[in-house]
């Protein structure tokens, strides 16, 4: 079991990284130019989001955050969406 | 022996899945228009998630949390590409048009030609 | 339903709506899962009943607002709010009524041989989530209709109600 | 590739008006005087007893002859190049299931020289159980001939939300939902059997009717082991895509060339139409945009995923997943004269790999 | 605990990791963008990626109940109602993204933010044994010690909550009824106008 630290480090390195990628995709957030840019750049943020918490989950040995990680995996779309709704003449078609 | 094997594929897996989550950052910067975004962002970046939480996954072994990571791999896979599609078809819908090589106009300019140009999509 | 849809109609999504019909199950489980499971594990109710409104958004976005309104009565929405507070209501005035004190859940053990953590259960299961579920789906039909009242039909009395849609946002993180 | 004899199954539907409008346009589309275009407009009577009573047949004669007078009307000037019949069929028989209907409409298709069938998108011959999707599967497996449904567009919204649903519809829903909500505990206490069922009862019996598209059949354990096939076939394709879009992202001179594509694909329905299109966004490269009926419009980033696009490599595995490995063998979409560069290349570079065997065939009446 | 000011950094058993870094990085980039963003819509968007970063905090901070909350109530619902409330206002034109930023204003919120920021050294580090909120037998002692015993409850914050206090949960889950049938009344409607 020499390798569990390892492991560990690997994966909350892997989290940091992801994170950074998280902050490269920011952005595009800000940029735009359009709304959709924006949104699927949050969309690939949350994404790593559920990574993250997987990954940290598996690293600090705390399962639950799986759980957290499955909300998120389940509603991380709906934003998106609920954008292909709104930007179509201001939300006059929901 | 396992033990190596098995850190082994879970570095490789993390690894891998980090190098497809650049490769989506990337391309979400780098490439022209909202359209070729949206490619990046719902492939490398759904295969990127999938390698890293594989190697959770495999990391967990066999126990009850595992299945919860296998779920979360098929809810992304499912969630992912509707997300790209409900995004690019709200790009559609709002008129902006897809850049082509022959096209001199950039994303900024395609926006605003939806936005004034007035032509449905 | 109503004719004069302006002008080219709004064709929804194949494709969105096939994956809101394939999650929604999913999600609406978990939400049930978190609610009935929040005594012992993270989660709970708040979070389950927020997830069972998400569900419900969810389809709306999919299929529009006006087909999930046919779906989801009106009643069905009061009920849920409403029903929650008069539940967790009487799961507190019961310990009352046999002589204890609000919400002691001792009592439940003492008159009826119930565990108290049953007492817990049921303000989390009858009490919490159906508010919760029931106060986003409500918010969201409320504040969706206040844009849509435009001299659209189903806004009967007032269709300059429009105007005063952007109050309600305050309202709404008092959620957390 | 214009094809002009066509058949419509009609029943007292809103889309009826707006389906004859698609049939007759279709068939005059490539019909001269001389070789007329052919509508049949059939009406299949409804089963509830055995002999057809006068008023079925009545209603039936009353909706023919409406949908062949719309038809003459949307003929107008081209009135001459466009033949309408009309026939009741099943008289004699007990319908009850949409592989009868199938059969019916199969006969048809040999006796009358069919060569295009469209539906309309809320045909319903009144057999009491959602039909549409396994009616297309049914006629896709029996004849050669193309099925569509017409493109059109409802007053109210695209799908009602609300479906019938049925007893083996809830049952699946009930285990799917129970299944999951184990899966998440991980231990089998009675408080989580006991909590389990009302979780899934509550699911089952508020969603089975959203998300159900169909009732359940027969054929359902034999699509989801071909869907669980077709996943590792769609990971690897998914991986070795990725590879090489993944080359050319990183790529400093960045050598792309996107263009919006449009595909015919052949799969009807839309559980077959959302694996397909979500299969393609999966698979870099390509980029489902719109979907409308069976025509999908795709954005392509490099001419290698164009052109594996254009080979329906996906269209086939999705083929095979929902009708059977017999239903694979079809030529792929470009064989087909299905494929059309949207935004073809206006200037003459030799990279432009794809030749868009641009044919107005039936992509114009999708909009 | 020390009283010397040392700068942000609390004093905490272990070093800030490196997740925690990225992390606060992030959450401060998304939350910089929230407030300087020009489009309202953009805004929101962006504001979805900050409740993100803040999931993740909470995760890390083995928070799982209020990171769960985070992520059900920001990815979906605020995000969504705030949507809904803003699709029909006005965007700005321009080209410019950001809002321009006011000197006088900046200096206010500075010293605000630098007053807020001095406190962070008189809080206990996380999992600190010798904080305040251990010495306190009579209530969190007593929670951590007798709260299954007293509840059959496994999740503390449950117990708290629904248990100890509950009435307290009575109320705060009639603010919430309450806001509800608020907004409705502002509206003057009932949720579904026609029945």
């Amino acid at each position: 079991m020499a390798y569990e630290a390892l492991i560990t480090d690997a994966f909350l390195a892997v989290a940091a990284a992801f994170m950074l990628l998280a902050i490269g995709m920011l952005y595009r957030a800000v940029k735009g130019p359009t709304t959709q840019d924006r949104v699927l750049a949050v969309n690939v943020i949350g994404t790593n989001t559920v990574v993250v918490l997987a990954v940290l989950a598996a690293g600090l040995g705390e399962t639950s955050l799986l759980d957290v990680a499955l909300v998120y995996a389940l509603l991380n779309f709906l934003m998106a969406v609920a954008i292909s709704k709104f930007t179509v003449d201001r939300g006059g078609v929901l | 022996m396992m033990g190596t094997i098995r850190a082994g594929a879970i570095i490789a897996c993390l690894v891998l899945g980090l190098l497809f989550t650049l490769v989506s950052t990337v391309g979400v910067l780098r490439l022209p228009d909202i359209y070729s975004r949206a490619h990046t962002a719902s492939q490398a970046d759904t295969l990127g998630a999938g390698f890293a939480i594989t190697g959770v996954v495999l990391s967990l072994g066999v126990q009850a949390p595992t299945i919860k990571a296998v779920l979360l791999l098929v809810f992304i896979f499912v969630t992912n590409p509707t997300a790209a599609h409900a995004i690019t078809r709200s790009a559609d819908e709002e008129g902006i048009e897809a850049w082509t090589v022959d096209d001199d106009r950039s994303d900024v300019d395609l926006a605003a030609d939806a936005e004034t140009g007035g032509e449905n999509a | 339903m109503s004719e004069s849809q302006e002008e080219s109609p709004y064709v929804e999504s194949q494709v969105i709506m096939t994956t809101v019909q394939l999650i929604a199950p999913f999600s609406m489980t978990y939400g049930l899962f978190l609610l009935f499971h929040g005594a012992d594990t993270p989660g709970g109710s708040f979070q389950g009943g927020a997830i069972i409104g998400a569900t419900v958004l969810m389809i709306a976005f999919a299929f529009g607002i006006e087909v999930t309104r046919e779906w989801l009565r009106n009643r069905t929405v009061v009920a849920l709010a409403a029903g929650g507070v008069a539940a967790f209501g009487m799961v507190g005035l019961v310990p009352v009524l046999v002589g204890g004190k609000f919400l002691e859940y001792k009592m439940y053990k003492e008159v009826f041989g119930i565990k108290a953590k049953w007492g817990l259960e049921a303000i989390e299961i009858l009490g919490v989530a159906p508010i919760v579920a029931g106060v986003v789906c409500g918010l969201f039909f409320a504040i969706a209709a206040g844009y849509l009242s435009n001299g659209d039909t189903w806004d009967s009395r007032s269709p300059t109600d429009a105007d005063t849609k952007s109050t309600p946002t305050t309202e709404v993180t008092d959620d957390d | 590739m214009s094809s002009k004899r066509i058949l419509v199954p009609v029943s007292e539907t809103s889309t009826l008006r707006e389906t004859v409008g698609y049939a007759v346009k279709e068939a005059l589309d490539g019909a001269r005087s001389d070789d007329p275009g052919l509508v049949r407009f059939v009406w299949i009577c409804s089963p509830q007893t055995d002999t057809v009573t006068d008023e079925q047949k009545e209603a039936g004669e009353e909706i023919l002859s409406r949908a062949s007078l719309w038809a003459t009307e949307d003929a107008g000037d081209h009135e001459a190049e466009l033949t309408v019949e009309t026939a009741i069929l099943g008289e004699s028989e007990y319908i009850f299931s949409p592989s009868d209907v199938a059969a019916l409409l199969e006969e048809e298709v040999a006796a009358s020289d069919i060569d295009r069938i469209v539906l309309d998108p809320e045909y319903d011959p009144g057999i009491g159980a959602p039909l549409l999707r396994p009616l297309e599967v049914e006629l896709a497996q029996r004849t050669n001939v193309t099925v569509d449904e017409a493109p059109v567009e409802r007053a109210t919204r695209r799908v009602p939300l609300l479906r019938q649903t049925s007893a083996a519809g809830v049952g699946v829903l009930f285990g799917t939902a129970f299944v999951f909500y184990q899966i998440l505990n991980g231990a089998f206490t009675l408080f989580d059997l006991v909590t389990g069922t009302m979780s899934a009862t509550i699911v089952a019996v508020t969603l089975a009717r959203v998300s159900l598209n169909r009732r359940p059949d027969s054929g359902m354990p034999v699509r989801i082991v071909r869907g669980i096939i077709y996943i590792p076939y769609l990971l690897y394709e998914i991986i070795a895509a990725n590879l090489v879009v993944s080359a050319v992202i990183l790529n400093p001179r960045l050598p792309i060339d996107p263009r919006m594509t449009r595909v015919r694909a052949d799969v009807v329905g839309p559980l077959p139409t959302t694996t397909l299109a979500n299969s393609i966004t999966l698979t870099p490269g390509t980029l489902t945009v719109r979907v409308r009926g069976q025509h999908l419009v795709v954005h392509t980033l490099i001419p290698w995923a164009r052109d594996g696009l254009f080979d329906g490599s996906l269209e086939r595995a999705v083929r095979f997943v929902f009708y059977g490995r017999g239903s694979m063998a079809i030529p792929s979409p470009k064989e087909r004269g299905d494929t059309e560069v949207l935004q073809p290349p206006t200037e003459e570079d030799g990279a432009a790999s794809t030749d868009p065997q641009t044919q107005e065939d039936t992509t114009g009446g999708a909009e | 605990m020390s009283v010397g000011l040392v700068p942000l950094a609390v004093p905490q058993p272990e070093p800030i990791s490196a997740v925690e870094a990225a992390l606060f990085v992030f959450v401060l980039l998304t939350a910089v963008a929230t407030a300087m963003l020009r489009d309202v819509l953009a805004v929101i968007v962006v504001f979805a990626a900050y409740s993100l970063g803040m999931a993740i905090f909470y995760a890390i901070l083995l928070a799982p109940d209020v990171a769960m909350t985070e992520a059900a109530i920001g990815a979906g619902v605020t995000t969504i109602l705030l949507l809904l409330t803003i699709a029909k206002t006005v965007r700005p034109n321009e080209d410019r993204i950001l809002e321009r930023v006011d000197g006088t204003g900046l200096v206010v919120v500075g010293a605000f933010a630098a007053v807020l920021i001095a406190t962070v050294n008189e809080f206990p580090a996380v999992g600190d044994g010798e904080s305040m909120a251990w010495f306190n037998p009579a209530v969190s002692q007593y929670y951590i010690e007798s709260g299954y015993a007293d509840t059959g409850v496994e999740n503390a914050v449950t117990a708290v909550l629904a248990g100890y206090r509950g009435f307290d949960t009575f109320g705060e889950a009639t603010v919430v009824f309450a806001a509800g049938v608020a907004t409705l009344i502002v509206l003057k409607r009932t949720v579904f106008t026609r029945e």
